[in-house]
């Protein structure tokens, strides 16, 4: 340590995030006051970010194997068997502080660390998604942070080359002051080829890989971990470049080296660093480590130990090798331009020994601070229960095709175009579903079997009652899974919630825990990997509970598949599913008349997975010619989308006993998709047999969308309604 | 046909015109790191897509001087035909082997979508299969596509015919609202005036497969295979 | 009059493009070239005669859009 | 020693980020700003002591890599 080592002082322990219980822990822990860089590992370690010490408790109650699952949460993705000797490996986590305060590189920094998540595990990553949630249009940041957050997510993913093909994107003023910004990353490995990070072989060689260490980021881990408030500014400094060319680089590089018998263990460097890094690595195989600071490429002259372990430079890689594949490896590396250096050994002390300049910087034991990590049961209030709304006293529209117009052109309903236009989603030439659909079909390259990819998540819902909304996220990206075709393997989950010691926000954290749970059980649908953000939170204002579910399919079969638009003039339209006419919470209620009260739409679990095996069955069989699921906004903008994604009318007409037409068009009712066949009673017979509920709607055919009690809109009209809003309120120019 | 497909630190379209080349002309293409100064024999090389050097700087600079480019240059000079795409294309502007620049979108933001190209002519050995005159759909994904070129040099392009695609709408009229990126006169790529090299910036290995919603670009690779045997 | 602008990072944030060029220059075999750094800059006319007044505008442009005040810095010279 | 250098558009080449610039800076309300030009901004360290020499070395750079002298022109000025 040099000469000016600050004190530890409780003002210096306190700025570190660390309570005054878990100081005493530290004291106990260490034997003695720790070092400035000892207590800068605490610090992170023991950060919400590091520790999942409030949820923890939660998320042990998330369903999570399978015969499928090869390896579910707890490493840096998970990972599940797609068959033909191959492994899908994913993940999704948020960005959401860093990319409020810097749009760009904080969402594009976001996307570097999820794809590193991926790549580490063996895996090629071939997709990206990402779940935005920004705040009203109107208020003043919005429009530069859409911008930035669109521009950062491409900027990053086009340049690596991995397409980002699909997402979710929508506008609530409980965001303006924290939006999320949540990145997934799919991946292929061949199963018998997957890596991990527990490190073994007491000698072995610590390796250090990938970009230098700079002095960004110091602190990134807390700063997640804290609440915002009016002094955010002054954290800016912590905010990261990305640089994702150093990104592909990694890749190539880290791919070609597994290839090689050479890595024991590896581990990317993310939030905290070099110091979450090695503790997990060496944490996870029981041994200890010793890393000489003075052998860690560094950007710049005269870094502290405090700061080299805390640095949160991005592009960075630590693997424990065989011992006598260091120069290998070192090929690999400096083949591909990246920084290279033999950092330290694995050791059998079940210690963290730090060396700069000759001396030691610091020591602590490895087991003690994670295993004494603090774990907390904190209080939680249930959400007060939402009163069920009866749609008869939701006034109608004054006309259902203007309501169905106003819909498609705001701001949650409108075309994504100008996203996706954005973001390179055709790189890699195996998307077969670009963005758009219900869910991206990506080809597993060279075969003609596909996986689906889908995001998603309804705050209104899990505002309003967070078991229900937890559930219906989940059962929301089954269904959109089994639109396409696809049978629904795995779930990644990324629970954004605002500060969790208050209990009404722990409360609503429980719930949507619980119904996350109930529909993975339900769904045979597990949790393999995901994340947890808190504290999205300004001025003690909390965000709408936002669990996002990123969910992944498999096709077995592309040619058996199908997509939203309509097919060919002519065709039965037919619905699948009860209908009630749901209306609370609904987009309806929200876009026509402000409102945003009433209980969500219930789940109904048994009949979603009914609903949804049928409609995979009449898919894959081929009697389907296109499907798309209900959700917000219901059967009418259901219909709309796939008239306008076709060019094709339809005539629709309600049955016998459907709601009032407001209700019947724009209720919520879950587990419900349309499809398109060319024999509709046939189809409605088969539906019959099985016990789920059919009917024939109407047929496609002509250039309008007829609601027969309605009235008429030409497809036209309502493409330039639904293409329109994004792009006229992004303006052109700078962004 | 034998072919070879340069990699450079960053490009990310190689592995998609590998698989293109292998799957329409029948022979895989061999792939050559950028710092191989011996280039195979062959009868196109192609420079592939994605972000050599990050497109830091300018798009394709760095690249151009890599010594791979060294022979890839002597051997347009010997008639070898060259393709690029995309990058490919900024890299080849770069290195002096096309003329103009390529530079940053007029709506300053990457775009990625299927355009329309109204094909110039069908000459060999990169049109052989379309008809001129015919209208293409082959996608789009850059942030630097705005060919420029001086009046003098652009008067030239036009005057030797050496524009060989250019953005159109679905019926094939070269309009303002068709460009997508603010290219002078609509251009999506220009050949040298040999004919041997060629430019594009939208990528014909991307829709070259029925699975993905289009295949017109695969008469180009049907092409050049025909043409150079 | 013209204000002439320069944006470069802030110390201590990394460049890649910086970096990428520097590396690009060693293999062009430049030697000797230390660290580089990569900025913008931006000329722009605004009709305004006091310099005291034209600062303070352009400082405003800088602030609300020319530069990202998290990681960049930038620098104002007026000429006549 | 250490080179400054200005990397920018030759008169009469269109400038789409300069215009997009002068665009963004109207609609925020910024009146009466006229042309607006980008160009790039290069700090490099070379272990060079002699200025003439120095400039010669940039100036290769500049006509090698750092500028596109199709569409731009450098300049180059020497810090000590
Ligand atoms: N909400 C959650 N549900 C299930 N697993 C979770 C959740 N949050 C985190 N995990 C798991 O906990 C582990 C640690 O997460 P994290 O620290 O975010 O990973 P990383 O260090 O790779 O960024 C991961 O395996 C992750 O999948
Ligand atoms: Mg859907």
């Amino acid at each position: 340590m040099t000469a000016a080592a600050p004190a530890i002082t409780p003002d210096v322990v306190k700025a570190h995030g660390l309570s005054a219980e878990e100081y005493a822990r530290v004291l106990e822990i260490m034997g003695r006051e720790p070092n400035i860089t000892e207590l800068g590992i605490f610090s992170v370690m023991w950060s919400e970010h590091c520790s999942y010490k409030s949820s923890r408790k939660w998320l042990r109650r998330l369903p999570t194997t399978a015969p499928w699952v090869i390896c579910g949460p707890g490493e840096n993705a998970g990972v599940i068997d797609i068959g033909d000797g191959l492994a899908c490996v994913f993940k999704m986590e948020s960005h959401n502080h860093p990319s409020f305060i810097e749009p760009y590189q904080g969402a594009a920094t976001g996307v570097g660390g999820i794809l590193r998540d991926v790549f580490t595990m063996g895996a090629r990553p071939i997709a990206n998604l990402n779940a935005l949630h920004f705040g009203a249009p109107d208020h003043p940041k919005t429009r530069h942070l859409v911008g930035g957050v669109v521009a950062g997510i491409g900027g990053y993913g086009n340049c690596v080359g991995v397409p980002t093909v699909a997402g979710s994107c929508d506008f609530d003023p409980g965001y303006n002051g924290n939006i999320l910004v949540n990145a997934m990353t799919v991946g292929i490995a061949r199963a018998d080829r997957i890596f991990y990070a527990a490190a073994s072989g007491i000698g072995n060689p610590v390796v250090y890989a990938g970009s230098k260490t700079g002095r960004d980021g110091i602190h990134g881990a807390t700063m997640a971990s804290a609440e915002f408030d009016d002094t955010a500014e002054a954290r800016r400094p912590t905010v990261q470049v990305g640089d994702p060319f150093t990104e592909k680089l990694l890749i190539e590089a880290c791919l070609e080296l597994m290839a090689e018998d050479a890595i024991i263990a590896i581990q990317d460097m993310g939030a905290a660093g070099l110091t979450s890094s090695s503790f997990e690595m060496a944490g996870k195989g029981g041994v200890g480590v010793e890393i000489d600071l003075d052998r860690v490429p560094v950007r710049e002259d005269g870094m502290t130990p405090y700061e080299i372990m805390l640095s949160e430079s991005q592009e960075r890689m630590l693997m424990v090798l065989k011992p006598g594949r260091e120069d290998i490896a070192r090929r690999i590396f400096e083949k591909w331009e990246l920084d290279f250096a033999v950092i330290g050994r694995l050791t059998d002390t079940g210690r963290m020994v730090l060396k700069a300049r000759g001396a030691v910087a610091a020591d602590l034991p490895i087991a003690p601070l994670s295993e004494a990590a603090p774990v907390y049961d904190r209080p939680t209030t249930p959400t007060p229960r939402p009163a069920v709304l009866d749609a008869a006293a939701v006034p109608a529209p004054a006309s259902v095709m203007g309501a169905l117009e106003t819909l498609l052109s705001s701001p949650d309903f409108c075309s994504r175009r100008w996203i996706w236009d954005q973001y390179d989603h055709m790189v890699m030439t195996d998307t077969v579903e670009r963005p758009g659909g219900d869910a991206a079909v990506v080809r597993i390259h060279g075969t003609g079997r596909g996986l689906a990819v889908t995001t998603d998540c309804n705050p209104h819902y899990c505002g309003a009652h967070p078991k229900t909304g937890g559930a219906q996220a989940v059962a929301e990206s089954w269904r959109n899974l089994t639109a396409v075709g696809a049978r629904p393997l795995a779930i990644t989950d990324n629970m954004n919630f605002g500060n969790p010691e208050r209990p009404e926000i722990m409360g609503q954290f429980a719930d949507c825990i619980e119904g996350i749970r109930e529909a993975c059980l339900a769904l045979d649908f597990p949790v393999v990997s995901g994340n947890v953000s808190f504290y999205n939170e300004t001025n003690g204002k909390g965000i709408l509970p936002t669990p996002t579910i990123g969910a992944i399919g498999l096709i077995d079969d592309l040619s058996r598949r199908t997509s939203v638009p309509f097919k060919a003039a002519g065709e039965d339209i037919v619905l699948i599913g009860a209908t009630m006419g749901h209306l609370g919470c609904s987009a309806y209620l929200r876009e026509l008349h402000g409102r945003r009260d009433g209980a969500p739409p219930p789940v109904d679990l048994a009949a979603e997975r009914a609903n949804g095996d049928f409609v995979r069955g009449e898919i894959v069989s081929g009697a389907v010619t296109a499907c798309h699921d209900l959700s917000d906004g219901g059967l009418l903008v259901a219909a709309a989308e796939m008239a306008m994604a076709s060019g094709l009318g339809a005539t629709l007409t309600p049955p016998p006993g459907a709601p009032a037409l407001h209700a019947f068009a724009f209720g919520e009712d879950q587990g419900r998709y349309l499809v398109t066949t060319a024999d509709g009673p046939a189809l409605v017979s088969r539906a019959e047999k099985a016990g789920i509920p059919a009917t024939v709607l109407g047929r496609t055919g002509g250039a309008e969308l007829t609601l027969k009690g309605a009235g008429t809109i030409s497809v036209v009209q309502l493409k330039a309604a639904f293409e329109g809003w994004l792009p006229a309120y992004m303006g052109d120019g700078v962004a | 046909m034998k072919s070879a497909v340069i990699v450079f630190p960053g490009s990310n379209c190689d592995r998609d015109m590998q698989v293109a080349l292998a799957r329409i002309t029948g022979t895989p293409p061999v792939m050559v790191w950028h710092r191989e100064t011996d280039l195979p024999r062959v009868d196109l090389i192609a420079v592939p897509g994605g972000f050599s050097y990050g497109d830091y700087l300018r798009s394709g600079a760095m690249a151009a001087h890599s010594p791979a480019m060294t022979e890839v240059r002597k051997r347009a000079a010997a008639g070898v035909a060259v393709l690029g795409v995309c990058n490919g294309f900024q890299i080849l502007t770069e290195a002096g082997l096309l003329p103009g620049v390529l530079m940053r979108n007029a709506s300053l933001r990457f775009i990625c979508r299927d355009v329309y190209l109204r094909v110039e002519d069908s000459r060999a050995p990169f049109t052989t299969r379309y008809r001129t005159g015919q209208v293409i759909r082959i996608p789009i994904a850059h942030a630097d596509g705005n060919f420029f070129a001086d009046a003098e040099t652009l008067k030239r392009i036009e005057g030797e015919g050496q524009v060989a695609f250019r953005y159109c709408d679905p019926n094939g009229e070269v309009t303002a609202a068709a460009n997508p990126n603010g290219s002078l006169g609509n251009i999506a790529g220009i050949r040298n005036r040999a004919g041997n090299v060629l430019g594009m910036m939208p990528h014909p290995e991307r829709l070259a497969d029925q699975l993905l919603s289009g295949i017109d670009g695969r008469a180009m690779f049907e092409g050049l295979s025909e043409a150079l045997g | 009059m013209r204000a002439r602008v320069h944006v470069t990072l802030k110390r201590g944030v990394l460049d890649p493009q910086g970096k990428a060029i520097g590396n690009a220059l060693k293999s062009l075999g430049f030697s000797g070239v230390g660290d580089v750094r990569q900025g913008k800059y931006i000329e722009l006319e605004i009709d305004e005669t006091d310099a005291t007044r034209a600062r303070a505008r352009v400082g405003e442009m800088c602030e609300k859009l020319l530069a990202n005040t998290v990681i960049e810095d930038y620098q104002i010279d007026l000429d006549q």
